[in-house]
């Protein structure tokens, strides 16, 4: 008999960290799922996402935010917004959450190898990003990739996510990373001040043997795509990863459809060639 | 495959020496005149010679508008959960071959690509017994969209009118088995197979709707920005009924019900015509109006399925037709498209 | 459980709805003066009884109540002067389609208290839960288990 | 009958070109059979289209939530229809201003169904004339009448309103109250026993779908975001079973307490049949009666729910008194 795919395993919370606070808070839960055996073979890819859920309240679709080379656990980074993001923002530590997949395709990295990387993120959209820097930086992998660049801002200082490892990773002197905020209530802000865009038309990156990866909001990924195009980007050369209201994760209930393509089955991860060859509502 | 014959008069004693030690699902009428398919306890409670009118398909059958995923409990070692059990047999009796191509193109769609699991374990206890049509309604089009009032797709077996009779055909190893041991049932003659397709061959030129679909769903791509749809879409309410009345509209909503000690997570039938359905957490929605959602519900059953299956998500049953309160029909639109303006 | 329990007494739930200013400080009052009344009702405190949604009573029904009862202000002594009329109309309506469906009316109560009024509370519940006593356990709209 | 609809055509065609409207909202013929289905008018052509007959029951009243704040637009209305108009100008819910209102008298509408169902089959239907007692009709040439009384609807029999109360044309002579006493049906129903009446009632709450066609269909159900679909707080879960559906019910018809007009559309567009006017005219009766209060009459007033009378009668009302 075929696996029932909307059976969940059990997965605990073993470690929550605030990200961000304000009225839309993100935290970053880290999950070990609950079965050993489970927990063993358990594996995915930079770009993937899986379903998180309480049972008795319900299941959203997230990115892993992990670095897909650890796997003893794996995160996901949370905004507080609806019914179950809520609940989620109230576990705690030991908490057992239902999670199913990884669903979902991934980042080719294996045809970046030899590459220059430029990481765009804006918002909770750093989330997918911060999986695949966290995998290009590893150890083992570092040096199959070129320059690395990681742009990310948020809406002020508070909302910026990840800053203690953005900053770790900034001491190193094989990554770049620029931060931004759209507007600042500071009067010397230690980042720069304007959309994440501005701030890429500010640094102005050489499209030459360079792969682009941007996720954020709808309007920052357009115009970020838009922006990279100028500066001699190929829609090959870019990636992101799209977000729609998902349920079951298996491309069955539908409402994640642009076009005839189901975020949650094809996607989440596009290329700018893939996006404006498709045709739908999004 | 094998073609029997079967009285009038022994009808009613066989369909229910089909259904025995099975629940039985037909065509049943209410007080309010409408015709349902309804769980039944025996067949004389059925009205198939009506079941062409029926309100609601058999779809749920296959996929019941609530259905359970599994269920959870939280002990004191924390929670725990637990898979669905395997469900009843059903046999389906006196739906039109329309109905049984929407149910063959759902045991295709739920388990290709992604195998779900869940449907073919309730899919494999449900047997179908068809009636063919003699009398296509108004609003039917079948023919247009791959069907014909005596298709077999998805049927186990088909009944088709004859004089004094019905034309019994197996249309699968499950009908084989059906109809074993089944002592009412002779060998059907010659004279009752031509009347037969006789029959069937009139019923189906009776067809008035036609829809133009050669080549529509290249067709339809390129006219997704006409504004053809601000046009078609502005009689549009936004309520279910074409969705929920559909024989192949399967997309679903997850829930969960639970209390202190437990509770399931469910799927529940869902309208993409309904803004709920997409909308993001944050508020945004990609298909925020009545145009998006309807060019996405025609698109989905004329161009996506039909390039990812290639068959279209329409059987021509004209529920949507006949039951949509402002009477927006998808044959129209369809045909309509062919004159848009890109 | 012993045998004289046998014959087992049903013991409805009923949820009260008292708003904050009358009701709510009218049951208050009933118990600290120690006045003994049915242990049957849940008291949910709302700041009105203007502020009762229809739904409130519905889904108390469907969750599990037996009766509602809700409690307001004497009219013209709502604290926001005009919440009780709002609530008493609504309430009526309510009752009628309740009873037009085929549910008892008795098992929806409105009741006036105010905050010195600890007596007429004690009573008031004590016929409700009666009242509620001899409609026996509520079957319609029980929301159904599915696990 | 011709003549009613030409001089509605007239009167739109005119409207659409002095008024300077975007559009006018009337009916045309349904797409098969001989029922009719909405129209929206923006030219000279389309005006050709628009048709008016018995057979026209939509209320298109609600489609005025779909305007556009800077569009004037016109609305074909029928008495019930024209109450619609009136509850939403109590309720703020519409700009007269940019309303044209093109009221239509009307003798009741009928069951575009039942009709069909009374008719032979054929590839043609035209409806050539109508009158107080019958509809003609043409069927692949062969003329045939079918009696008004056996397709009529049941709120038209009891039509209070039969001209629009509120409208800035009228079309058509102005009609009085049908003679039938409107809460007959009410009241028979209430001769049944608390038991038989929830029989009845689960009976029909089982059938629901939870489409909200009923809620889509009413001019009067306009939230943008209705109760039943919220998550928080969820009064009611998803699951389509008899205690969420008769929940449903129960706050649909509590939401048009006082304001339903009778236009009938909940029930109409039901793909199930369930009998909701009899829940909105139960609430009707019991506003009338409690509250002395018809829906949809006066622009001025307020919604019943949204008013009181400190002398409201209270006898319902629980007394601690000793």
């Amino acid at each position: 008999m075929k696996e029932n795919v909307y059976l969940p395993s059990l997965a605990r919370i073993v470690d929550i960290k605030l990200e961000s606070g304000g009225s839309r808070p993100i935290k970053t839960f880290r999950l070990e799922l609950v079965d050993e055996k489970k927990k063993k073979e358990f594996s995915y890819r930079a770009g993937q996402c899986v379903m998180v859920g309480l049972l008795g309240v319900g299941e959203s679709m997230f990115a892993l935010s992990s670095n897909s080379m650890v796997h003893d656990f794996f995160e996901v980074s949370v905004m507080r917004h609806g019914k179950v993001t809520s609940a989620l923002h109230e576990a705690e530590i030991g908490d057992v959450l239902s999670v199913r997949g990884p669903f979902g395709n991934s980042f080719d990295v294996e045809s970046w190898k030899g590459k220059d990387l430029l990481f765009v993120g804006g918002g909770i959209g750093q989330a997918p990003l911060r999986s695949v820097i966290g995998f290009v930086l590893d150890k083992k992998n570092r040096a199959d990739f070129g320059s690395i660049d990681v742009l990310y801002g948020a809406s002020d200082e508070g909302a910026l996510c990840f800053l203690d490892e953005l900053n770790n990773i900034s001491c190193r002197d094989d990554v770049n990373v620029h931060l931004s905020v759209d507007c600042s209530s500071e009067s010397e802000c230690q980042y720069f001040v304007g959309f994440v865009p501005d701030n890429l038309a500010r640094l102005k990156p050489d499209a030459k043997n360079c792969v682009a990866i941007t996720c954020g909001p709808p309007v920052m990924i357009k115009v970020t795509i838009e922006l990279l195009e100028s500066f001699g980007f190929s829609k090959d050369q870019i990636f992101t990863t799209l977000e729609q209201r998902m349920k079951c994760g298996v491309g069955k209930c539908g409402r994640c459809n642009i076009g005839g393509v189901y975020v949650c089955r094809d996607g989440p991860v596009f290329s700018a060639r893939e996006i404006e060859g498709m045709q739908g509502d999004f | 495959m094998k073609e029997l014959f079967i009285c009038t008069k022994d009808l009613e004693q066989f369909l229910n020496f089909c259904c025995r030690d099975a629940k039985l699902l037909g065509p049943v009428r209410d007080n309010q005149g409408v015709v349902r398919f309804c769980q039944a306890s025996s067949v004389s409670e059925l009205v198939l010679e009506d079941a062409a009118k029926s309100n609601m398909s058999a779809k749920k059958a296959v996929l019941a508008q609530t259905e359970v995923l599994f269920s959870f409990a939280n002990g004191d070692d924390g929670p725990s959960v637990s898979d669905v059990e395997e469900k009843d047999r059903v046999v389906v009796v006196g739906l039109r071959p329309c109905d049984a191509r929407g149910i063959w193109e759902l045991d295709r769609v739920f388990s290709e690509n992604v195998d779900e699991g869940l449907y073919a374990r309730r899919r494999k206890n449900v047997a179908l017994i068809g009636m063919s049509c003699i009398k296509p309604d108004v609003t039917c089009f079948c023919s247009s969209v791959g069907g014909s009032p005596g298709g077999q797709q998805g049927l186990d077996l088909l009944l088709s009118k004859v004089d004094d009779g019905f034309v019994v055909s197996i249309c699968s190893d499950v009908g084989e088995k059906l109809v074993t041991e089944a002592s009412m049932i002779s060998d059907a003659l010659k004279e009752a197979l031509n009347k037969r397709d006789e029959t069937l061959k009139n019923a189906e030129e009776s067809i008035k709707k036609s829809v133009k679909t050669q080549g529509v769903e290249k067709h339809l791509e390129s006219v997704f920005n006409s504004k053809y749809w601000e046009k078609v879409s502005e009689s549009c309410i936004g309520c279910g009924v074409c969705t929920f009345v559909c024989p192949t509209c399967y997309c679903f909503d997850m829930q969960d019900e639970s209390d202190r000690q437990g509770g399931v997570r469910l799927r529940i039938w869902d309208s993409c015509m309904y803004p709920e359905y997409s909308v993001h957490a944050s508020g945004y929605n990609p298909r925020p109006d009545r145009l998006n959602r309807l060019r996405n519900r025609v698109f989905h059953k004329f161009v996506w399925m039909k390039n990812e299956y290639d068959f279209f998500g329409c059987t021509g049953c004209g529920r949507c037709v006949r039951l949509c309160p402002v009477n927006i029909d998808i044959a129209e639109l369809v045909n309509g498209c062919w004159e848009a303006k890109k | 459980m012993s045998d004289d329990t046998s014959c087992e007494v049903f013991e409805p739930n009923i949820v009260a709805f008292l708003c904050n200013w009358c009701s709510y400080a009218g049951a208050d009052l009933a118990g600290t003066s120690r006045l003994q009344y049915p242990a049957n009702v849940r008291v949910i405190r709302v700041m009105c009884s203007g502020r009762v949604n229809p739904m409130f009573v519905i889904n108390a029904f469907m969750e599990g109540a037996d009766g509602v009862l809700i409690g307001g202000c004497h009219p013209a002594d709502c604290h926001y002067d005009q919440g009780n009329y709002f609530a008493r109309r609504r309430m009526a309506l309510l009752r009628d389609l309740l009873e037009f469906i085929g549910i008892d009316p008795k098992r929806l109560s409105v009741t006036w208290v105010s905050a010195s009024e600890g007596g007429n509370f004690a009573e008031v519940v004590r016929s409700v839960t009666e009242q509620v006593k001899i409609l026996g356990p509520m079957q319609q709209l029980r929301r159904e288990k599915k696990w | 009958m011709v003549e009613l609809q030409e001089k509605l055509r007239g009167v739109v065609a005119d409207l659409l070109e002095n008024e300077k409207l975007s559009y006018v909202i009337g009916y045309q013929a349904a797409s098969f059979g001989v029922g009719t289905r909405p129209l929206f008018i923006r030219s000279k052509e389309d005006v050709k289209k628009l048709v008016f007959s018995p057979l026209c029951s939509a209320n298109l009243v609600r489609y005025l939530k779909y305007r556009k704040p800077e569009e004037s637009v016109g609305v074909v209305v029928k008495g019930c229809d024209s109450r619609a108009v009136v509850q939403l100008i109590q309720e703020s819910g519409v700009n007269r201003e940019k309303v044209k209102l093109i009221g239509v008298s009307c003798a009741g509408v009928v069951e575009a169904e039942k009709v069909q169902n009374m008719l032979p089959e054929g590839s043609s239907f035209e409806l050539v004339g109508f009158d107080e007692k019958k509809l003609d009709f043409v069927v692949d040439n062969k003329k045939i009448s079918v009696n008004r009384s056996e397709v009529s609807l049941e709120r038209c029999s009891c039509c209070e309103y039969q001209t629009p109360v509120v409208y800035d044309v009228l079309v058509g002579e102005k009609r009085d109250a049908a003679e039938k006493y409107r809460y007959s049906e009410v009241e028979d129903f209430e001769k049944h026993s608390l038991e038989e009446r929830w029989e009845f009632w689960t009976a029909q709450f089982e059938k629901c779908i939870r489409c909200y066609a009923c809620r889509n269909a009413c001019p009067l159900c306009y939230c943008p975001q209705c109760m039943a679909e919220l998550l928080e707080p969820q009064w009611l879960l998803r699951s389509v079973d008899s205690s969420e559906c008769g929940g449903w019910n129960i706050m649909r018809a509590m939401h048009l307490a006082g304001r339903c007009i009778g236009c009938g559309e909940c029930e109409r567009a039901c793909p199930v049949d369930i009998p909701l006017m009899l829940l909105n005219k139960k609430l009707e009766k019991s506003c009338l009666s409690r509250f002395d209060h018809k829906a949809g009459l006066d622009p001025k007033g307020k919604p019943v729910l949204a008013a009181f009378n400190p002398n409201d009668p209270e006898e319902f009302v629980m007394s601690g008194e000793c």
